[in-house]
C-alpha cells in the first residue's frame, strides 16, 4: 500500500486552530449550499428557492424563530447532558428512553394534580420529570457498576421498554375517561402547563429553563472539579484511579445527569407544546441529540449552535415539502449531506492539508 | 382565479402502503378531478407530538383554504390552530372534537370487517382465525369485534386469536405475528396493520388472508380473499367542492360501505360462489341498513348483555369501544 | 540464530560492495514539532557491524531521530542513505523491508494478544503459531530472556514486555537494529546476556544503534557514540575511551555534580507499617503478594530491590489505595489503618505516590501539565475551592514544578504526551514532592531518565528525606538503591525479604536475593526494623 | 406445545434472527478493526432497497443480493472516507449515515412501493426436510439462514485463526503499534468497514427479498440498532452474535405465541420481553470484566493519524 504516492496529506497542527473552529462550520455551510443546490437542481427544483426554503423561510417570522427554540431546546438540553457522559467515557445512548420516562413520571404528577391550581405543581412536575429520567438512567448505571454490563446495550434496550411502558399506560390505566378511549391522558391543567413567554409563538418557559441547565452543565464541565474528574476518567481511567477518582462515581454522575436532562426535556415536551401524555412524545430527540452532542464538539456552547442548526434543518424540511413538494426522503438525504460536511470540515481544526508530499521525496 | 389550496398532513410516509398511502391516493384523486383549480401539498411522517401543531399552522398561515389532518393524534393541534385561523377550514380524521371550522371524518371500517368475518367463517376449516392487530385503540377493537360477530354469525364455534404487534407498520413483526397465528392453527388471517406482510405469509403457507387499507392481492393472489380498502377519494373531492362552492360546513362524516369510504376489493376468484353470495348479501344488508354489525343482543366477554335485542350499539359507543365481545380471546389493557 | 546468515534483504539483490559503504548515513535531518526543533540538521553514520550509541539528555531528540530512521516519523528535511543509496522511508514497513528493526522506548505491543501473536505480527510472512512459539522459546532461552509465548501481554510485567519487544525484534533478523532504552527494565543479569547477544550480532555484521542513559553500559558495549543536545549533534567519540563523567559532561555541556551520600539520622516516627499484607494478583498470571511486612520511618529511605514483575505492581497499588487490602490494618499510615481507604483518603494522611507508568497512570497524556498537576495535587493549597478548580493556581503550580525540577516543556499548557520520557518523569516526581508528603512511595523513579536528571531526582529525594519524610523506593536499579536508600529489602515472587542497612548489604547479596535465594534462609519476613 | 408448534417457533426464530446476525457479524468485524459504525440501519435500508429494485428489474435475486452488498458497501465507503480519511467523529458520522440511508432508500424506493415479489424459496431436501421437527428446522430453511451460519463460522475462523484476522484485531487493539510494525491501519480499516457495509446490505436484502419480499419505507424498523446492541452482547465474539440473535428472535416469537394463546398480560408488557431478556443475559455473562475488556477492541472509535 504505497502511501508515498499520496498527494494530499493531513498534517497535525501544533494545537487546534482557533480560526478553523469557526471557519470549519462556515466552510461546511458553503459546501452544503453548493452540493444542495446541485441536488435540488437535479431534482428539477429551483435550487435558490429550495435553499431559501430550508434555511431562511423558517426564520423569517417571529413564530418561526419561536419554533426554532421549541425544537432546539430539547436537543440542546439532552445533548449537553450526554456530552458529560461522552467526555467521561460513559456511553448513554438511551436518552430517548429517559426522555420518555421523564415525561411519564413528571406527567404522572401533572395527572395526579389535575384540579390543582397551586404554583408548586409545575416545579414538582419538573423535579419528577428529571427524577424519572434519572431513575431510568440509573438502571444502566447500576448494571454497569454492579454487574459490569455494557451501558450501550442496556440503555438502548431500555428505550424500547420505556416506550412500551408509556404505550401501555396511555392505552390502559392512564387513559382519559373523557377521550373516547383513545390513547391519551387528560390534558394538563393550566397550573401544570409551561407558560408561553412570547405571545403568538409557542416559545415556552421550558426553552429558557433548558438553556439555564445547559449553562449550568457548561460551568460544571469547564470549571468544576467534578467536570475535571469526568474528563480524566474518559481519557485515562487508570490515571483517574491513581488520583483517587472513582469510576463508579463518574458513571453514576454522568448517567444521572444525562438521564435527568433527558427526563426534563421529556417533561418540557408534554407540559409544554403537547399538554398531555400520548403514545408519541418525541420525534427521536434522544437519538438526534447524540449527533448534536458531537456536532457541538461536546461543548455546551457548540451544542447550542448545533441544536439550533439541526432544528433548522427539520423546520426547513417541512417548509420545502409544503412549498415545493420535495419529499421527506430528500430532506433526509440533504440532512445527511449537511452533517457529513460539518463533521468532515472539523478535520481542519486539528490538521492542515499539505499538498504534494511526494514532491519532496527522495527518489528510491 | 386562484386555485383552492389544500394541505395534507400524514402521520406516516406516503410509502407505507397503508394508511398514509391511501390518504395520498385521495390527494392525487383531487388533483386529477380538479386539475389546476386545486393546488395540493402534503407533509409526511409528521410526529403526533409537538411537531404537528407547527405543520398545521404553517399550512394555515401559508394561505391554504382547507387542511386535512389525517391522524387521531393531530386532533388537539388542529383545534388549537383552527381557533387562530378562523377563515381556514380543517378536516380532522378519526377524531371527536369539532369547532366552527373543524370538521371530522372517519370511516366505518367495522362494517367491512363484519363482511370479511362472514367470509372467514365460511372459509376456515380449522375454526381458528388469526388477527394481526396494531394498537388497542377503539377503531381496531371495534374492527376485531365486528369481525368476530360476522365470523360467529356463520360459524359460532370459530375462534379469533388476536396478536398485537404494537406498531402500525413493521413488516418483520407483522410477519412474525402472522406466522405465530398460523402455527397456532389459524387458516384465515385478518390484519389491522399496514404492510402486506401477513397476506404474503398466508400466500406462502397456502392459507387465506384479508388485505388492509388497500388491495393487497398483488402480494397474495391466491391468499387474499378480499381486502378492506380505505377510500377517501370521493370524500375529499366532495369536501373540496364544498369549499369551492362556499357550502362547506363543519360536520362529522362517518361513512361506511354505503358511502363508499370503505369498500371491498374484488373477491378472490377461488372463493366458492355460495360464499361470495352470502358475503354480498351481508354487504348489501349493511348498506341498506337492515343489518348492523353491533345489533343486539350483544354481550361482552363476561357474558353481560350490553345491547338488548332490537337495539343497536350507539355510534359513540362504537367510537369508544374498549371491550371485547363474547367469544373473542384475550384481554385489553384497562 | 544460525539461520540468520547470510542476511539477504528481501527485495534487493545482495550487493557485496554495499557492506563497504556505511550501512546508514543521515545528513542534515531536521524534524520540527510545534514550538521546537527536535532534530536540528543531525548527521549520523553507522557502519556495518558497528554498535553505535546515541547519547543525550532527556528530550535531546534521540527517540525522534530513530523514529525517522524507522519510518514512523518523516523528516522535514535531510537525506537518509541506506547502504550507500538515498532512500525514502515513509513507513515502518519500508524500513523493515530494508532490514531495519527497532525496539521502542514505549511499548508497542498488543495487550489483548498473546506473545506469539504479537511476534507473528512483526514477521513479514505468515508463520505457523506453534513453530513460532518454539522458536520464541529457543531464542528466549538462548539469550536468557525468559518469556512464555502463550501468555497474553496484558498479563505481563513491564520487564517481561520489554523482553517480548526484544525477542520480537531479534526474530526479524534485522541488518540495523535500533534499541531505544532496551535495558531500563531488565535485571543486570538479563542486560548482560543481552549485551552478549548484541556483540554476537555485531560480529555477524548487524549494525546496532543503541540508546541508553546508563553510561556504564554504553562504555562496555559501544564502539562509537554520537551525542545530541537540544536536537543538535554536539560531539562524537569512542565511549570506550571516556569515563562516564566525561560522557555526561558532553551531554549536558556542564559538570555533573555527584550526589553525595548522606547518612540518615534515622529513628523517626513510624510513617508506614505494612503488616502481613497478602493480596491476589489482579491478572491471571500476575504475582500475588504473600505476607509482606515492612516499616518506613520518618527521615529514612527504604529501598525495595527486585526484578520487575515480582509483585511490585500489586505492592504499589496496595500502598497507593488503588487496591484495597483484606484487612484494614494491613497497611497503616501515620498509625492509622488505611487498608480499606482509597487514594484520596490516604493522600489526606500525607501520602504521595509516583507510579511506574508515566503515561496513562501518572499523567493523562492528552491533558495539559496544569491539569496533570491538579491530578494528584487537588487537595493542596486551594487548587479546588467549593468544588471549582482555580485555573490560575493550577497553572501556577505547574509552572513551579517546571521551574524547580528543570522540566523541559513548552509551559504549563503543554500536553503531557508532548514531553520526553525523562522530562515527564521529572514532572511527576516534582508534582509529588511539591505536596510535601510525609510518606512518598516511588516506583522506578529514574526509569529512562538521563544522568543529570537522575541526579537531580536523587537529590530531591534525599532532601525530602532530610526534611523528615519517610520514603519507599521500588527500583531494579541497584546502583540507584545503594546510592540513596538507608535500608534495602528485596522482593521476589511476591515475598519481601528482611530489610538491612544498605551499608551492610553488598551488591552480590542483593543480586542473589533478587533471584529468590532469601527463601533458603528460613523465615525471611521477620521484624524489618530493629 | 406440540412438535409442530415447536418447529414453527424454531423456524420463525431462525428467520427473525438471520438479518440481525448478518448485520451484527459485519459490524463485529468493523468494530474489531477499531471502528464504530452506528450507521448499520442506514446500510441495511440501502441494501434492502437495492436488492429489491435490482431483483424486480432483472428477476434475478442473486443479482439483487449482490446489489444490496454493493449498496451497503457504498454507504460504508462514504463512512470510511469521512471517519478514516477525514478523521470525523465516528459516532456522529454513523448516526448521520443512518439519517442519510433512510432518506436515500425512501427516495430510491418510491416507485417500488406496492410492487410484489416472490420470495426466495426455502430449500427442500426430499427426505431430510420431511423429518418431523428437525427436518424443516435443520433442512428446510431458506438458503440465507445457512449462509449466515457459514459466514459467522467464516468470520470466527478469519478473526481467530487467520493472519489477516490477527492483523485486523491488532489494528483494533493498538493502532499506533500496528502502524509502528508497518501495517497500513487506514487501509485495513477501510476493508473492515466495507465488509461491515456488505453484511449490512445483505441483511437488508434478507428483509426485502426473503423475510418480507416487498419494499416499504424504513422497513428495517430499528433492526440495525438491535444488531449493534448484539455486537456488545456478544462481547465481540462471532458465535455469540448468533446466540444473541437467536435469543432475541426466539423471545420475540415466543412472546407472540404467548399472546396468541390469549393470556391476560397486556401486549405491551409482553413486547418488552426480548429487550429485558437480552439485558438479563448480558448481566449474567458480564461478570468477567477482564475477559470482556480483552475482547473489546481497545481503539474502538478512536481517531488514527499516522504522525500523532
Ligand atoms: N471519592 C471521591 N471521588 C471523587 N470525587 C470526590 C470523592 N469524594 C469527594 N469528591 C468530590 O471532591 C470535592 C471535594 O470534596 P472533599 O469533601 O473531599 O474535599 P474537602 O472538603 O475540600 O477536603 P477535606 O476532606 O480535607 O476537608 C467535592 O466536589 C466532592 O464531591
Ligand atoms: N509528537 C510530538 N509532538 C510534539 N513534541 C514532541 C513529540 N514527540 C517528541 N516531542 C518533543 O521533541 C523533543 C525530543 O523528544 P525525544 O522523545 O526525541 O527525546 P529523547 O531524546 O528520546 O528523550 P528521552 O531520553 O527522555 O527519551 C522533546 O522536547 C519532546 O517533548
Ligand atoms: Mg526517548
Ligand atoms: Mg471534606
Amino acid at each position: 500500500m504505497s502511501r508515498s504516492s499520496r498527494f494530499i496529506t493531513l498534517e497535525a497542527r501544533p494545537e487546534p486552530s482557533a480560526l478553523w473552529v469557526w471557519a470549519a462550520p462556515l466552510l461546511a455551510v458553503g459546501l452544503t449550499l453548493i452540493a444542495g443546490g446541485l441536488l435540488f437542481a437535479a431534482l428539477g427544483k429551483d435550487p435558490v428557492a429550495a435553499l431559501a426554503g430550508f434555511f431562511l423561510k423558517p426564520l423569517s417570522s417571529l413564530y418561526g424563530l419561536g419554533e426554532l427554540g421549541v425544537k432546539a431546546a430539547p436537543l440542546a438540553l439532552i445533548a449537553a447532558g450526554l456530552a458529560v457522559g461522552f467526555r467521561g467515557g460513559v456511553w448513554n445512548i438511551g436518552a430517548e428512553g429517559q426522555l420518555t420516562m421523564g415525561a411519564v413520571v413528571g406527567g404522572g404528577v401533572g395527572l395526579a394534580f389535575l384540579e390543582s391550581t397551586g404554583p408548586l405543581v409545575l416545579p414538582a412536575m419538573m423535579l419528577c420529570g428529571a427524577l424519572g429520567g434519572m431513575a431510568w438512567a440509573a438502571i444502566p448505571a447500576l448494571l454497569r457498576t454492579r454487574f459490569n454490563a455494557n451501558e450501550i446495550l442496556t440503555s438502548l434496550m431500555l428505550t424500547y421498554v420505556a416506550q412500551l411502558l408509556l404505550s401501555w399506560l396511555v392505552h390502559g390505566p392512564w387513559r382519559s375517561p373523557s377521550g373516547f378511549n383513545f390513547p391519551e391522558t387528560e390534558m394538563f391543567g393550566p397550573a401544570a402547563t409551561l407558560p408561553v413567554l412570547i405571545e403568538g409563538t409557542r416559545l415556552h418557559l421550558g426553552v429558557v429553563l433548558a438553556l439555564v441547565v445547559v449553562g449550568a452543565i457548561w460551568v460544571l464541565l469547564g470549571r468544576s472539579f467534578i467536570g475535571f474528574q469526568i474528563k480524566v476518567m474518559g481519557l485515562a481511567p487508570r490515571a483517574g484511579a491513581y488520583a483517587g477518582f472513582s469510576q463508579r462515581r463518574v458513571i453514576w454522575m454522568a448517567m444521572l445527569l444525562s438521564g435527568g436532562a433527558a427526563g426534563l426535556a421529556g417533561l418540557f415536551e408534554v407540559a409544554g407544546p403537547i399538554g398531555q401524555l400520548q403514545p408519541a412524545i418525541s420525534p427521536g430527540y434522544g437519538f438526534t441529540a447524540i449527533i448534536v452532542a458531537f456536532l457541538g464538539r461536546l461543548h455546551p456552547l457548540g451544542i447550542v449552535f448545533a441544536a439550533c442548526f439541526m432544528a433548522l434543518t427539520y423546520l426547513g424540511g417541512e417548509t420545502v415539502q409544503m412549498d415545493m413538494g420535495l419529499p421527506l426522503a430528500v430532506t433526509g438525504v440533504f440532512q445527511g449531506m449537511i452533517l457529513f460536511f460539518l463533521l468532515a470540515a472539523d478535520v481542519l481544526i486539528r490538521y492542515r492539508i499539505r499538498l504534494g508530499r511526494a514532491a519532496s521525496a527522495k527518489a528510491l | 382565479d386562484e386555485p383552492t389550496k389544500v394541505g395534507f398532513i400524514y402521520v406516516g410516509p406516503v410509502g407505507d402502503f397503508g394508511w398514509s398511502h391511501q390518504h395520498d391516493q385521495g390527494r392525487q384523486a383531487l388533483e386529477k378531478a380538479f386539475g389546476d383549480k386545486v393546488k395540493t401539498s402534503f407533509v409526511e411522517s409528521v410526529q403526533e407530538g409537538a411537531d404537528a401543531e407547527r405543520v398545521v399552522r404553517q399550512f394555515a398561515a401559508g394561505g391554504y383554504d382547507l387542511v386535512f389532518t389525517t391522524s387521531f393524534g393531530f386532533m388537539n393541534p388542529t383545534l388549537k390552530v383552527a381557533q387562530q385561523f378562523p377563515k381556514v377550514k380543517f378536516e380532522h380524521a378519526t377524531g371527536y372534537k369539532r369547532s366552527a371550522n373543524v370538521a371530522t371524518y372517519a370511516a366505518r371500517f367495522y362494517e367491512g370487517r363484519y363482511v370479511i368475518g362472514v367470509i372467514a367463517g365460511l372459509t376456515t376449516k380449522s375454526k381458528v382465525v388469526g388477527y394481526v392487530a396494531s394498537f388497542p385503540i377503539p377503531e381496531v377493537v371495534s374492527g376485531i369485534n365486528a369481525f368476530a360477530r360476522g365470523l360467529h354469525s356463520v360459524n359460532p364455534e370459530a375462534q379469533v386469536k388476536v396478536i398485537w404487534v404494537n406498531s402500525w407498520y413493521d413488516p418483520g413483526k407483522e410477519r412474525e405475528a402472522a406466522e405465530t397465528l398460523i402455527a397456532q392453527g389459524a387458516d384465515v388471517l385478518s390484519q389491522h396493520t399496514d404492510s402486506p406482510a401477513p397476506v404474503q405469509v398466508a400466500e406462502e403457507k397456502g392459507i387465506f388472508a384479508f388485505g388492509q387499507a388497500s388491495d393487497m392481492s398483488r402480494f397474495g393472489p391466491h391468499a387474499q380473499l378480499t381486502a378492506i380498502v380505505d377510500n377517501w377519494n370521493e370524500y375529499y373531492i366532495d369536501r373540496v367542492k364544498a369549499v369551492m362552492d362556499g357550502t362547506w360546513k363543519a360536520e362529522d362524516t362517518w361513512g361506511g360501505l354505503a358511502a363508499g369510504m370503505v369498500h371491498l376489493a374484488p373477491y378472490n376468484a377461488a372463493l366458492p360462489a355460495d360464499v361470495v353470495e352470502k358475503a354480498e348479501a351481508v354487504r348489501k344488508a349493511i348498506v341498506d341498513g337492515s343489518l348492523h354489525p353491533f345489533a343486539g343482543p350483544l354481550k361482552n366477554q363476561a357474558g353481560q348483555e350490553i345491547v338488548p335485542a332490537g337495539q343497536v350499539l350507539a355510534d359513540d359507543k362504537i367510537l369508544s369501544m374498549d371491550w371485547y365481545i363474547e367469544g373473542v380471546q384475550g384481554q385489553l389493557p384497562k | 540464530m544460525e539461520e540468520r546468515q547470510p542476511t539477504v534483504p528481501k527485495g534487493s539483490a545482495p550487493d557485496r560492495n554495499a557492506s563497504l559503504a556505511p550501512r546508514l548515513v543521515l545528513r542534515g535531518i531536521v524534524k520540527r514539532f510545534p514550538g521546537l526543533i527536535a532534530n536540528d540538521h543531525v548527521d549520523l553514520r553507522v557502519n556495518a557491524g558497528e554498535i553505535h550509541a546515541l547519547l543525550g539528555e532527556n528530550g535531546a531528540g534521540k527517540s525522534t531521530l530513530v523514529k525517522i530512521i524507522y519510518g514512523v516519523l518523516q523528516a522535514d528535511d535531510g537525506v537518509i542513505e541506506w547502504e550507500g543509496a538515498p532512500v525514502r522511508l515513509s513507513s515502518p514497513a519500508q524500513a523493515r523491508q530494508r532490514g531495519i528493526g527497532m525496539v521502542f522506548q514505549h511499548f508497542s505491543l498488543f495487550e489483548s494478544l498473546s506473545v506469539v501473536e504479537n511476534i507473528q505480527l512483526a514477521m513479514d510472512r505468515a508463520v505457523e503459531a506453534d513453530s513460532l512459539a518454539n522458536r520464541v522459546r529457543e531464542v528466549s532461552a538462548r539469550y536468557g530472556l525468559a518469556i512464555d509465548p502463550t501468555r497474553t501481554v496484558n498479563d505481563l510485567s513491564v520487564g517481561e514486555r520489554q523482553r517480548v519487544e526484544i525477542v520480537r525484534c531479534l526474530l526479524q533478523t534485522p541488518r540495523l537494529l535500533i534499541m531505544d532504552e532496551p535495558t531500563s527494565v531488565l535485571t543486570p543479569q538479563e542486560a548482560d546476556t543481552l549485551f552478549e547477544t548484541l556483540r554476537r550480532l555485531a560480529g555477524e555484521g548487524v549494525s546496532i544503534l543503541y540508546i541508553s542513559h546508563k553510561l556504564d553500559e554504553i562504555r562496555a558495549l559501544c564502539q562509537s557514540a554520537t551525542v545530541l543536545r537540544a536536537g543538535k549533534v554536539v560531539g562524537a567519540c569512542d565511549p570506550r575511551e571516556k569515563t562516564s563523567r566525561e560522557l555526561a559532561q558532553m551531554m549536558i555541556g556542564d559538570e555533573l555534580a555527584a550526589v553525595e551520600r548522606r547518612v540518615a539520622h534515622g529513628g523517626g516516627d513510624l510513617r508506614l507499617v505494612v503488616d502481613r499484607l497478602s493480596m491476589a494478583a489482579d491478572t491471571p498470571f500476575g504475582v500475588d503478594l504473600r505476607d509482606v511486612s515492612l516499616k518506613v520511618r520518618a527521615g529514612e529511605i527504604l529501598g525495595i530491590a527486585g526484578v520487575a514483575g515480582n509483585g511490585q505492581g500489586a505492592l504499589v497499588a496496595a500502598l497507593s489505595g488503588e487496591r484495597h487490602a483484606a484487612r484494614g490494618d494491613a497497611v497503616r499510615i501515620e498509625g492509622q489503618p488505611v487498608g480499606h481507604l482509597g487514594p484520596r483518603e490516604r493522600r489526606a494522611l500525607g501520602l504521595a505516590v509516583v507510579p511506574e507508568e508515566r503515561l496513562g497512570r501518572g499523567t493523562v497524556p492528552e491533558l495539559s501539565l496544569a491539569e496533570n498537576a491538579l491530578l494528584s495535587s487537588y487537595r493542596q493549597g486551594d487548587l479546588v475551592r467549593g468544588g471549582f478548580v482555580d485555573q490560575g493556581r493550577t497553572h501556577g503550580l505547574a509552572r513551579r514544578i517546571i521551574d524547580v525540577f528543570g522540566v523541559r516543556a513548552g509551559g504549563s499548557r503543554a500536553a503531557a504526551r508532548s514531553l520526553s520520557g525523562g522530562n515527564l518523569q521529572k514532572f511527576i516526581i516534582g508534582r509529588e514532592i511539591m505536596q510535601k508528603p510525609k510518606l512518598l512511595v516511588a516506583s522506578q523513579p529514574t526509569w529512562g531518565v538521563d544522568a543529570g536528571a537522575a541526579a537531580a531526582i536523587h537529590r530531591a529525594l534525599l532532601d525530602l528525606r532530610d526534611q523528615g519524610a519517610g520514603i519507599l523506593i521500588i527500583s531494579q536499579d541497584l546502583d540507584e538503591l545503594f546510592a540513596i536508600s538507608d535500608r534495602i529489602a528485596v522482593m521476589c515472587g511476591g515475598k519481601l525479604s528482611e530489610a538491612r542497612p544498605s551499608h551492610e548489604a553488598t551488591l552480590e547479596q542483593v543480586g542473589l536475593m533478587m533471584g529468590g535465594l532469601f527463601d533458603l534462609q528460613g523465615d525471611a519476613v521477620a521484624e524489618t526494623v530493629r | 406445545m406440540d412438535v409442530e408448534t415447536l418447529g414453527a417457533i424454531g423456524g420463525a426464530m431462525s428467520r427473525a434472527a438471520t438479518p440481525l446476525a448478518l448485520a451484527a457479524v459485519g459490524e463485529l468485524v468493523t468494530e474489531k478493526a477499531g471502528v464504530l459504525n452506528l450507521g448499520v440501519e442506514g446500510m441495511m435500508l440501502a441494501g434492502a432497497v437495492a436488492a429489491f429494485a435490482v431483483t424486480v428489474a432483472t428477476g434475478n435475486p442473486l443479482l439483487g443480493i449482490l446489489a444490496a452488498m454493493a449498496a451497503g458497501m457504498l454507504l460504508a465507503l462514504l463512512f470510511g472516507v469521512l471517519t478514516l480519511s477525514l478523521m470525523a467523529n465516528q459516532v456522529a458520522t454513523g448516526l448521520a449515515l443512518t439519517i442519510f440511508g433512510i432518506g436515500l432508500s425512501a427516495f430510491v424506493g418510491r416507485d417500488f412501493v406496492g410492487t410484489p415479489l416472490t420470495a426466495l424459496a426455502p430449500i427442500h431436501l426430499p427426505v431430510l426436510s420431511d423429518i418431523p421437527l428437525i427436518g424443516p428446522l435443520i433442512f428446510g430453511q431458506d438458503p440465507l439462514v445457512y449462509v449466515t451460519f457459514v459466514l459467522v463460522g467464516g468470520v470466527s475462523w478469519f478473526l481467530m485463526r487467520s493472519r489477516a484476522g490477527l492483523i485486523v484485531r491488532a489494528v483494533g487493539e493498538n493502532h499506533d503499534a500496528a502502524h509502528a510494525l508497518g501495517y497500513d491501519v487506514i487501509a485495513i480499516r477501510y476493508r473492515a468497514v466495507l465488509f461491515g457495509g456488505a453484511m449490512g446490505g445483505l441483511a437488508g436484502a434478507y428483509l426485502s427479498l426473503v423475510y418480507t419480499p416487498m419494499w416499504v419505507e424504513n422497513m428495517t424498523a430499528g433492526r440495525g440498532w438491535i444488531a449493534l446492541a448484539l455486537v456488545v452482547f456478544a462481547t465481540w465474539k462471532p458465535w455469540r452474535v448468533l446466540v444473541g440473535a437467536y435469543l432475541f428472535g426466539g423471545v420475540t416469537i415466543v412472546q407472540l405465541h404467548i399472546q396468541g394463546m390469549g393470556g391476560a398480560i397486556p401486549s405491551q408488557l409482553l413486547s418488552m420481553l426480548p429487550y429485558l431478556a437480552t439485558i438479563g443475559v448480558l448481566v449474567l455473562i458480564s461478570r468477567d470484566a477482564l475477559r470482556i475488556r480483552l475482547n473489546a477492541p481497545a481503539c474502538i472509535g478512536k481517531v488514527f493519524h499516522p504522525e500523532s
